[in-house]
C-alpha cells in the first residue's frame, strides 16, 4: 500500500507491505524490516533492524503526533487520493497576519492592546491566567491590531481566537 | 499527644506525600477536594474525603471555615497544609488552634515573623545573618515604586511578601518594565496567596539558589539538615534541585547551618521550615527568605540524609522531641530532583492541562517518583502545572546525573506536554555535570535545546504503521458490544490484537 | 577494558535491571528475545534486540550458541547472564570467554568450583566452614537414596546439585515420601537447569536463611556487604527478604563475613556472589551452597549499603579494582523486598498468566520497584512467575515494615492473581513485625491468612453500580470508529464517561 | 432499578438510582449514598458516608470479580427477570464427583493415577508444569477414578477436563 507522508510541509510517498507486527517500509530509496507492536493504544514498540524504539503515537486532527527519544514529530498520513484531494483544496493558512489564539483553557486576566494600535514584534498582547501562572501572549509580527476578541475576566477555551494583528504593509 | 486522624488540606502530589506518610504510621487521612479534584490522586488515597468547594482555589481551598468545618465533622485532630495555599497563612493555622485542631507546621507567631519576607529581613539584619540589598517593608503603592526602585538601582526583583515558590516574582530591568512587572507580580500574588503585597529587593546576576533545611522542636532545639542547591529555574520556579550542592563544602556547610538555625532560634520557629540565600561564586551568601513549611524539593534531603521530613513533621506536632542531635545528621551521596511539569517547553513553557492518556514513570534501582496523577486522569486547568517530582539518588553527583538521564528517558507521559524533554537535555549538558548552575542556566542554554530530527524516519515508519493498520483493519461495528470496559473493547476491536497477531 | 556493548543473556526483571545500570554507565544493551518475549519489557527498553527461538527456554534462553552467535554479530564486548538460566553454567561462562567476550561473572573454575553444590561443600569442610550433615556427592540412583537418607536421618532435604531458588527442591519426611520426592526435585532440576543431578541433606527444622553478599575483584580483593535474611519462604522459594537480618548483631556479622570471604578465596571467587547459610536460634550458621551470581534479592543489600551491585558486577567485569575496602561498607537504616509472583496464594499458588489489565504500582519515598511488566502485557506461560520486587528502605526495621505495609496497599494489579494479598497479611503479623521468622513461617500461618468478608457490602455496590451502568448505558452501536484506539472507544462510548458524568 | 445480587450462593435484592457518578444503592434495610467513579476501565473510586475506597472491578463469565484491599468478591448481579430464568434452568454443579480440571496452560509432566484406581482424599492425581513449577493437582474427595483424560507431555488448556474421581457410595 502506498501512503503520502507529510513532514514539516514536505510530502513524500512510503510504500508499506506486510502485518501481524512484521511491515517492509519503502522511503525514497531506503528499505525497512520492520517488526512493529502496539504494546499499549499510545506506544508502539519498534525493531528497526534490531534497533529497539519505543514510539509514542497519538493522533491529533488527522495527523499522527509521533514522539521519540524526547522530540515530537508531527506527521500527516494519507491515502494518495485523499492526500491530493486535501491539498488541492487549499489549506487553512492565515494570509501573512497573526491570529492570537488561547493555547490552552483558562481565563483573560489582561488586555494590552485596543484595536487599531501599533504594536512590535514582541510586545504583550493579552495575559492568560491558567494553572496558577499568567501567561503573556506576543505578537509575533510586527504591525496593527485589528481585532481584539476578548475581555479581561473572560474565560477562553483552547482555540479561541483573542486578538489579530495585520502586518505592516 | 499521638495524632490519630488528620486533615489534608492540599492536593496533588503533596497530599499524596503526606497521605502515604500518616498511613505508614498509624494516622486517619481526611482528604478534601474541590468539585474539579472528586478523581484526583489525594481523593483515591485517603481513608476519607469531602468535597470542598467550587474549582477555583478561593473557593474551595484556601476557605478557612470550611476546611475546619469537615476537620471537625469528620473527627479530625490534626490539620497538614502542605506546601502553598494555606501552608503560610498564619490566620489558618491560628484558626486550627483555635478549634482545637493541632496543625502541622510552626505556631501563627513564626509565621508571621519569618513568613512575611519584610519582616524576616529585619529580623536577618539584627542576628547578623547578610542580606540582599532592597526595600524592608512591603511598596504601598505603584507610585512610590520608581524611586525605590531607583535607590536599590536596576535591575530590581519585585517579589510577593507572602507566599514563595516563584509565583509573583518578576524582574524589572529598566524604568520603563516597572509598571508591567509590578501588575503581573501583584495580580499572581493576589491569585496564589491572596495578598498583592510585594517587595524590592537589588537583582543578583547569576547568583546561586541554595537553602538549608531546618528542623525545630518545640523544646528549643534546633538542627540543621544540610543545604539543597535549587539554581535550576525559569521565571524563578525551581526546575531542578540538588542535594548536596556542587558548591557547598564541609565549612561552608556549617556556616550555612549556623546561620540558618540562627535565624530560627530567633523567630521561635518549630517544625520544618526552610532558610533560602543567594550565593555567589566566592561562596559569600545573603539571606533571602524563610519558607515556613515543607519544601516541594524535600525529598533530595530525605534521600541523602534517611530522614522522612514528613515523620519528623507529624512527630513535632505531637509534641515529640526531635531524637536527633546535629551531629547524628550525616549525608550519603547526591540526590537530584526533576520537577515533571505540564507545560511546554518548546512553546514558550505554556501550560498544558489535558488527560494523561499513558503514562509509564520511570523506576528501578534509586528512582522515587513522587506523582499526583495516573493514567486516565484528567489534569484540571485551576491548579498549578507539577505532575510529579521525580528524585534519584547515586553514590555520587555523577552516577546520579547518570541515573536521572536514564529516569528521564524511561518516563513517558502521554497526552499533555511535559517539561521532561528539556529536563533530559538539561541534565545531559556539560554545563550542569560540572556544576557550573545558576539561575540563569536555563534562558543561557534554550536556544541549544532545540530539536535535531535524527530520527525523523523511524517517526515516518511509525506514522505509517498506525495509519497502514488504521485503514487496513477498520473493523465492522460489533452489533452489540457485550462488555464496556474500555480495555477490553479496545481488545477486541483489533488495534492491539491485529498488530500484534494475537 | 571498558565495556561498550553488552549482551543480556536474560529476560524480565532482571534483564531490565542490567539494561538500567548499563544505560547509566554509557554501555550499549542488546537483549534476546524468544518467540514468546517481543513484547516484554527487556526487548523494549534495550537499545537492541533480537530473537532467538521457540518459547521453551531450551529452545531459546538455553541455547549457547545462538546466544554467542547474537553478541558477535552484533558487535558485543560482553555478556551478563543475571540470574537462572545460564547463569551458573560453567560452559556459558567458557563459551564466552572462547569467543572473545567479557563474562560479567565469576570464571568458569570457580562456577565448577562453588556452583557444583556438592564440590562447595568439601571446599567449606576444607576451610573449616561449618556445613549441614548430608551427601557430600550427588545421589547417582534412586535405589541407593533410600539408605543414604536413613544415614542422614529423616526429615531430608533434596537438592538439586546445580542452580537455586528452591528449584528442585523437595522435603522427604519419611521413607514413603522419598521416591515421589525425589521424582519431582529430579523433573525440577532437569526442566531449569538441564541437568537432574541431586543430593541429599539433613533437614533443619525452623531454621533462618541467612546469606552474605560478597565482592571479589582480579587482584584478590575479596570484600562482604553484610548479609540478608530470606527466612520467608514457600516451598524453598523465597517471598520476602530483608537487609540487615534481625537476628545478626555486629559481631554475628564479623563472623559470617569471614567466613564468606574465606570460602570465595578458597574457590578463586571473582565478581559478585552469595554464600547461604542455615542459622539456628543460638546464632550457629552452617554453610548451604554458594550462588555464584547476582541474586533476585540483591536490591536490598544495595539499599542499606548505597553500594549498586550491577555497577560493581560491570566495574569488576572490564578488570577495575573494587574501590571499596571493607571498612568503607557502612549499614544504614533497613530494606525488605517483596516478590510479586504471578499466583495464587488462595488456590494452592497456582501460576496464574495472563494479561495485566491494570497496573499501577506503588510509589513514593523509599519505593523501589524492579518490575518486568507494564499494562497491557501478557505473561507467558513458559517463564517463571515472578512480576516485580517491591523494595521498600526505612531508617529501621519497623518504619521499613509501616513502610511496606502501605506500598502493598498501594500496589494494584488486575488482571493475574497475585502474591500481593498473601503478602501484605504476613508484613502485618506480629510475629514478623518481633522478627520471628523461619523457614515455616507461612506453612504456620497460612491458616490464619483467610478473608474476613467485611467490605462484602461495599463490593456488592461496586458490582451493582458497574452492573447498572452496564444495563443503563448501552450504547448503541457507532457507525463506524473514526479511532481505533482503544482509550478513545472506551471514552466515547461512555463507561467511563458516563459514569464521570463529563 | 432493582438487581438481583449473588455473593457465595446467597441473593439478594439491590435497588439502586442516580447516575453521573452519584448513586442511591438499598440492600436490605440499609441505604447508602454513593459517588463511584471508573477512573480506569477496572479501577472504581468509591465514597460511601466520606469513606474512600478502590475496587478493582473486572467481569468473568458474567460475574463481576470485585478486590478490596486484598479480598476478591466474585458477584453475580442480574435483573431479576434475568435471574429468575437463570436460576430455574439449574445450576451446572457436578453432582457428588471431582473434575479436576487445569487450572492453568500447561504441561501435563506426570500422571499419577489410572482409571479405575482407588484414591484418598489429598492423593496426587496429576502433576502440570507450567511457568517453571511442577504442580500437583489432589483428590478432594475419596473415590474411584472413573476417567483420565490426558498423558504426560500433553499440553493443557485451563478449563480442560484432566480426570473425574467418583467418590465411594
Amino acid at each position: 500500500m502506498k501512503l503520502v507522508v507529510t513532514v514539516g510541509g514536505k510530502a513524500e510517498t512510503v510504500d508499506i507491505t506486510g502485518g501481524h507486527g512484521r511491515y517492509r517500509v519503502a522511503l525514497g530509496d531506503r528499505v525497512w524490516d520492520v517488526d512493529a507492536r502496539f504494546v499499549s493504544p499510545t506506544l508502539c514498540s519498534l525493531l528497526v533492524d534490531g534497533v529497539s524504539y519505543v514510539a509514542e503515537v497519538t493522533d491529533d486532527d488527522g495527523a499522527q503526533i509521533v514522539g521519540l527519544e524526547g522530540e515530537t514529530y508531527p506527521i500527516e498520513v494519507d491515502e494518495p487520493v485523499r492526500h491530493s484531494i486535501r491539498t488541492r483544496a487549499g489549506g487553512v493558512s492565515a494570509a501573512g497576519g497573526q491570529l492570537v489564539k488561547a493555547p490552552m483553557p483558562g481565563k483573560i486576566s489582561h488586555v494590552a492592546v485596543r484595536r487599531g494600535d501599533r504594536v512590535e514584534r514582541g510586545d504583550t498582547l493579552v495575559v492568560v491566567e491558567a494553572m496558577k501562572m499568567e501567561n503573556e501572549l506576543k505578537a509575533a509580527v510586527a504591525g496593527i491590531v485589528s481585532d481584539v476578541r476578548v475581555t479581561a475576566g473572560q474565560p477562553v477555551n483552547p482555540g479561541d481566537v483573542l486578538v489579530i494583528v495585520e502586518p505592516h504593509a | 499527644m499521638k495524632l490519630k486522624k488528620l486533615l489534608v488540606a492540599n492536593r496533588g502530589e503533596i497530599a499524596v506525600r503526606v497521605i502515604r506518610a500518616c498511613r505508614e504510621q498509624g494516622i486517619a487521612t481526611v482528604a478534601v477536594y474541590s468539585e474539579a479534584d472528586r478523581e484526583s490522586l489525594h481523593v483515591l488515597m485517603a481513608d476519607e474525603a469531602y468535597p470542598i468547594g467550587a474549582p477555583p482555589a478561593g473557593e474551595s481551598y484556601l476557605v478557612i471555615d470550611r476546611l475546619i468545618d469537615v476537620a471537625r465533622s469528620a473527627g479530625a485532630d490534626s490539620v497538614h497544609p502542605g506546601y502553598g495555599f494555606l501552608a503560610e497563612n498564619a490566620a489558618f493555622a491560628e484558626a486550627c488552634r483555635d478549634a482545637g485542631l493541632v496543625f502541622v507546621g510552626p505556631p501563627p507567631e513564626a509565621i508571621r515573623a519569618m513568613g512575611d519576607k519584610t519582616a524576616a529581613r529585619k529580623i536577618a539584619r539584627e542576628v547578623g545573618v547578610p542580606i540582599v540589598p532592597g526595600t524592608l517593608d512591603p511598596v504601598e503603592s505603584d507610585d512610590e515604586a520608581p524611586a525605590v526602585a531607583e535607590s536599590i538601582g536596576y535591575p530590581v526583583m519585585i517579589k510577593t511578601a507572602k507566599g514563595g515558590g516563584g509565583k509573583g516574582m518578576r524582574l524589572a530591568s529598566s524604568p520603563a518594565e516597572l509598571p508591567a512587572a509590578l501588575r503581573l507580580a501583584r495580580a499572581e500574588a493576589s491569585a496564589a496567596f491572596g495578598d498583592g503585597a510585594v517587595y524590592l529587593e537589588r537583582y543578583i546576576a547569576e547568583p546561586r539558589h541554595i537553602e538549608v533545611q531546618i528542623l525545630a522542636d518545640d523544646s528549643g532545639e534546633v538542627i540543621h539538615l544540610g543545604e539543597r542547591e535549587c539554581s535550576i529555574q525559569r521565571r524563578h520556579q525551581k526546575l531542578i534541585e540538588e542535594c548536596p550542592s556542587p558548591m557547598v563544602d564541609a565549612a561552608m556547610r556549617r556556616r550555612l547551618g549556623a546561620a540558618a538555625c540562627k535565624l530560627a532560634k530567633a523567630a521561635g520557629y518549630v517544625n520544618a521550615g526552610t532558610v533560602e540565600f543567594l550565593a555567589d561564586t566566592d561562596r559569600n551568601f545573603y539571606f533571602l527568605e524563610m519558607n515556613t513549611r515543607l519544601q516541594v524539593e524535600h525529598p533530595v534531603t530525605e534521600m541523602v540524609t534517611g530522614i522522612d521530613l514528613v515523620r519528623a513533621q507529624l512527630g513535632i506536632a505531637s509534641g515529640e522531641r526531635l531524637g536527633y542531635r546535629q551531629a547524628d545528621i550525616t549525608w550519603r551521596g547526591t540526590a537530584i530532583e526533576c520537577r515533571i511539569n505540564a507545560e511546554d517547553p518548546f512553546s514558550g513553557w505554556l501550560p498544558s492541562p489535558g488527560t494523561i492518556r499513558t503514562l509509564r514513570p520511570a523506576s528501578g534501582p534509586w528512582i522515587r517518583d513522587d506523582s499526583g496523577i495516573y493514567e486516565g486522569y484528567t489534569i484540571p486547568r485551576y491548579y498549578d502545572t507539577l505532575l510529579s517530582k521525580l528524585i534519584v539518588w547515586g553514590e555520587d553527583r555523577d552516577i546520579a546525573i547518570d541515573r536521572m538521564a536514564r529516569a528521564l528517558g524511561e518516563y513517558r507521559v502521554v497526552g499533555v506536554k511535559t517539561t521532561i524533554p528539556v529536563l533530559a537535555r538539561i541534565v545531559a549538558h556539560e554545563d550542569f555535570r560540572a556544576g557550573r548552575l545558576s539561575t540563569g542556566f536555563i534562558d543561557r542554554i534554550l536556544p541549544q535545546l532545540q530539536s535535531d530530527g535524527r530520527l525523523a524516519p523511524i517517526a515516518i515508519i511509525a506514522a505509517a504503521v498506525a495509519e497502514y493498520e488504521r485503514l487496513g483493519r477498520r473493523p465492522a461495528p460489533e452489533s452489540e458490544p457485550s462488555t464496556l470496559h474500555a480495555w477490553r473493547l479496545g481488545n477486541r476491536t483489533g488495534w492491539r490484537g491485529g498488530v500484534t497477531g494475537t
